[in-house]
């Protein structure tokens, strides 16, 4: 319907090809340019931050990873073994739909249908080939302190905590919303996040499987239920189970304020059961949990 | 003229203010401060900073010429594996069409997964190599489960 | 039996004393702006630390406590749940040769008699011991305060900062 | 030339007609996966130490004051081990240039601490007991004597080479640690990757591969099979071997046929055993 027709008029050939006004969305002209950012001042920010050059200059290959290694050694060609299935196709996934024609009120109406059977839309399962095994992309550690609502001062405990188990320093959490009940007020600091990626992601893999969960007494493993269907897989650790990591367990005195958190690994694989056998697989145990009767 | 040590004279009476040597204040915080404190002064820059790398341009050119070579190295390597993946898809392709028109049993009993609800486990008595090996290299105690 | 064991670690967290005032901190803290481009990713002071597991094998980590060689005595080797087809660790915790029965073999020598004459106790017996533990914490702390020469005073530590009971019943007076 | 091409096509069909049906087994490729990291290359080494030095100068000064409080025995130790760093003199001449000290570290460079020990280090040691040291490692030797009760003992970790490595058993599993091993037999003085016959064409390929590695070599091994799916077929006269990848987690492989040899080899050595090995080069790991 936007696109320009361009008719052929004797006359008027010249302004119907003037490059004017787009109305194909995005709209280009309203994508601020910061023209701040071109000053020569800023040159800085120019330079990408894996050139030595640059202020955000992070070395990241420091030694050999042991875990990417097995996981290229060994995981791979037997995770492409276990996926492969002969003669199967793309299982597509729930998508939007459209709202029909047959009423004027559905035309005229903005925005697409939600898919059947599902709030929202599902990702394609495509075929597992030698080019898209599931890999384990990163790992998000979530960390929220209702405590710090009142005691803004516990969110540094936090926050040290998440530093010391990863080495890395996360990123504040703020609130979003008003729910004065529960001390909830937009832009109040709420606890802590922190993202791992490569050898830092692979060290905090390590240390739970080899050190931290097996001495957990109550710990049978991730729930086989967990996972949001697109192979993202999260559990939680709670305060007393966080003072088992080695850095916190020589230091106790150190982190008194300890606080529980959630653990997201994020992979690349598009179900939630190629994301378990992929985290199986890396030695973390799981479990069926047994539904509560009454 | 007068500055605040000195003695005033206001209003008939002598208030003499004199300069001691500070004592605790304001300033002082309470042990549990004090921790918080250390707690924050360990996640912040602030005076931990060092100062920026600033290579010559020799060193610049060498360092260049490192990673270069880095990275030459690693996706050789990577190009080496990704072919043997496709050498190993494309032979297990070729072995499952191949049991397919071969024996049609067999083929089913190879292509069905356990159950699609059931997740595929890896067992967990797989490890991730360690940097050193333990004292005795490998575990003979098994047990099959009963 | 169990019931000495477990608790150990809350019995650590709640030991310290609680320090009555709280933290005040100062609400103006004001962060430095950092200028566009100049910011620098954050590296903590890292050790290389070698973690040797139960079986004897090492591991190399970088770890921000200045510790760079550590043992542990429980972990993913020894685990049952880690290792459910290995016949030498099918124990349960309370044998001799479950992981209590093997702490309390290594650290015989520290908790002197009690082990031998566990079965064989009396009310009188454990009292005797009991004392005799206390004399025996009592002399380790004479020689602590001798290394570390006269006029040394114990340090009173931050303890713990944030108690939950004490929390919840100041909520719930409210 | 019409004829000639549907003679041909006639000839195979009758030929599939009259052939016997295949007869099918099972090859299972039997791993041992590494136990240890794999060993770095030369220029592999020198980039990680290159790399390491780099990310060690743009490290944070290490905050000190947290981890030992004043005036315990923890930072006395420290103070011994790190002799503070010197403090900023006008007067003196810095060929370096000016330092720029912040928290007792010079800025400009790395900072290198050395973290206290669970243990008793040389310097600790009085003249006695270094005296009573050394006369033990002569008793023993030349070795040092080590109480493997004590748990704040120095961690001395074990040799990446093992005993299997120097007396080239290849019998064992614990040869070559840092390498994939894989099991071949031998029968008719041929060695072969394990192969079982697939009589009545009923059972799976896979189960028919754990059956079959039981009866030659016992039932005290953690088998894991990986998949159902072969990964690999080798067709020879009316033979079609299909291959099953599967990994010992622990256990032994023990020969219930004492005639029969076996072998744990890796990649490279598998070439000189196994006849037309670069058709299936491929399904063997390079680590």
């Amino acid at each position: 319907m936007n696109s320009r027709h361009f008719i052929r008029q004797f006359s008027q050939t010249t302004t119907n090809l003037k490059t004017g006004y787009s109305t194909v969305l995005p709209v280009h002209h309203l994508v601020k340019v910061e023209k701040a950012k071109l000053k020569p001042c800023y040159s800085e920010v120019v330079i990408p931050s894996d050139d030595i050059r640059s202020n955000k200059f992070k070395p990241t290959e420091i030694d050999q990873d042991r875990v990417q290694d097995h996981y290229y050694n060994t995981l791979e060609s037997d995770l492409l073994l276990k996926f492969y299935e002969h003669d199967s196709k793309t299982i597509p996934g729930l998508k939007k739909r459209e709202w029909g024609t047959d009423s004027p009120f559905k035309v005229f109406r903005k925005g697409k249908r939600k898919p059947k059977g599902s709030a929202i839309e599902t990702q394609d399962i495509i075929p597992i080939n030698y080019q898209n095994i599931p890999k384990l992309n990163s790992i998000v550690i979530n960390s929220y302190n209702k405590n710090a609502l009142e005691r803004p001062w516990m969110n540094i405990c936090t926050r040290l905590q998440l530093a010391t188990i990863t080495n890395k320093k996360p990123k504040i959490l703020y609130n979003k919303s008003n729910i004065l009940p529960w001390k909830v007020r937009r832009g109040k600091e709420c606890g802590a996040k922190v993202e791992l990626f490569d050898r830092e992601m692979n060290q905090f893999i390590t240390t739970l499987t080899e050190i931290v969960l097996p001495r957990l007494r109550a710990f049978e493993g991730i729930k086989l239920t967990s996972g949001d269907t697109n192979g993202n897989i999260t559990f939680g650790l709670n305060a007393d189970d966080i003072l088992l990591f080695p850095e916190i367990e020589n230091f106790q005195e150190l982190y008194p304020n300890l606080n529980g958190m959630d653990i997201t690994f994020k992979t690349s694989a598009r179900t939630d059961q190629q994301a378990k056998t992929l985290l199986s697989s890396y030695g973390f145990p799981f479990y069926k949990p047994v539904k509560n009767s009454g | 003229m007068f500055s605040k040590s000195t003695i005033l004279n206001t209003n008939n009476t002598f208030k003499v203010l004199v300069r001691y040597k500070r004592t605790k204040g304001s300033g002082e915080v309470n042990a549990a401060t004090q921790k918080i404190v250390n707690q924050l002064s360990v996640l912040s820059a602030s005076r931990k900073q060092p100062k920026l790398l600033n290579l010559c341009n020799e060193d610049l050119i060498k360092h260049k010429t490192i990673m270069n070579a880095w990275n030459l190295f690693k996706s050789k390597k990577n190009l080496k594996r990704e072919e043997q993946l496709r050498k190993q898809y494309e032979s297990m392709k070729n072995a499952m069409e191949d049991l397919k028109n071969t024996n049609k049993h067999l083929y089913k009993l190879a292509n069905s997964k356990p159950n699609k609800k059931e997740v595929d486990l890896f067992p967990i008595e797989m490890r991730i190599p360690t940097d050193y090996p333990p004292t005795i290299p490998w575990i003979y105690s098994y047990k099959p489960r009963k | 039996m169990l019931n000495q064991w477990v608790p150990i670690r809350n019995f650590i967290r709640n030991k310290a004393t609680i320090v009555g005032d709280e933290v005040r901190l100062s609400n103006r803290r004001v962060m430095k702006k950092i200028q566009m481009g100049k910011a620098r990713p954050a590296i903590f002071y890292q050790f290389d630390q070698f973690i040797e597991l139960s079986d004897g094998s090492v591991i190399k980590r970088k770890s921000q406590i200045p510790k760079d060689e550590l043992r542990m005595i429980n972990d993913q080797r020894n685990s049952i749940k880690w290792n459910p087809h290995r016949s030498d660790l099918d124990t349960s915790d309370l044998t001799a040769a479950g992981k209590i029965g093997k702490f309390k073999a290594k650290f015989a020598q520290f908790e002197g008699e009690q082990v031998a004459n566990q079965k064989d106790s009396t009310p009188e017996s454990q009292e005797a011991l009991r004392s005799k533990e206390k004399e025996r914490a009592r002399q380790k702390d004479k020689e602590l305060v001798e290394m570390m020469g006269e006029d040394a005073v114990e340090i009173v530590g931050g303890g713990n900062l944030y108690d939950k009971k004490a929390e919840t019943k100041r909520r719930k007076g409210k | 030339m019409n004829k000639h091409l549907s003679n041909g096509i006639l000839r195979k069909y009758s030929q599939s007609t009259t052939n016997n049906i295949p007869k099918i087994s099972s090859t299972l490729i039997l791993s041992r996966l590494p136990v240890i990291t794999t060993e770095l290359s030369k220029f592999e080494k020198l980039f990680y130490k290159y790399q390491e030095e780099l990310w060690r100068r743009l490290m944070w000064t290490f905050p000190k004051w947290f981890y030992f409080n004043q005036g315990t025995l923890a930072e006395l130790r420290y103070k011994q081990l790190n002799k503070g760093s010197m403090s900023y003199d006008p007067k003196i001449l810095y060929p370096r240039g000016i330092p720029d000290l912040k928290q007792g570290r010079d800025r400009r460079f790395r900072q290198y601490i050395k973290a206290p020990k669970p243990y008793k280090e040389i310097d600790e040691l009085s003249q006695e007991q270094i005296k009573e040291i050394e006369e033990q490692k002569l008793k023993n030797n030349g070795e040092e004597l080590i109480n493997k009760d004590d748990l704040t003992r120095k961690i001395i970790p074990n040799q990446r080479v093992t005993k299997a490595d120097l007396n080239k058993d290849d019998k064992s599993l614990e040869r070559r640690l840092e390498r994939t091993l894989y099991l071949i037999i031998k029968v008719n003085d041929s060695w072969i990757l394990p192969t079982f016959e697939n009589e009545k064409n009923s059972t799976s390929l896979h189960e028919l591969a754990e059956s079959g590695l039981y009866k030659i070599g016992g039932d005290k091994i953690n088998y894991y099979n990986v998949s159902r799916i072969p990964c690999h077929v080798k067709e020879s006269n009316n033979n079609k071997e299909y291959f099953i990848k599967s990994h010992i987690l622990s256990g032994i492989y023990e020969p219930q046929d004492k005639k029969n040899d076996y072998k744990w080899l890796t990649k490279e050595e598998l070439k000189t055993y196994l006849p037309n090995f670069n058709e299936i080069e491929h399904l063997f790991s390079e680590v």
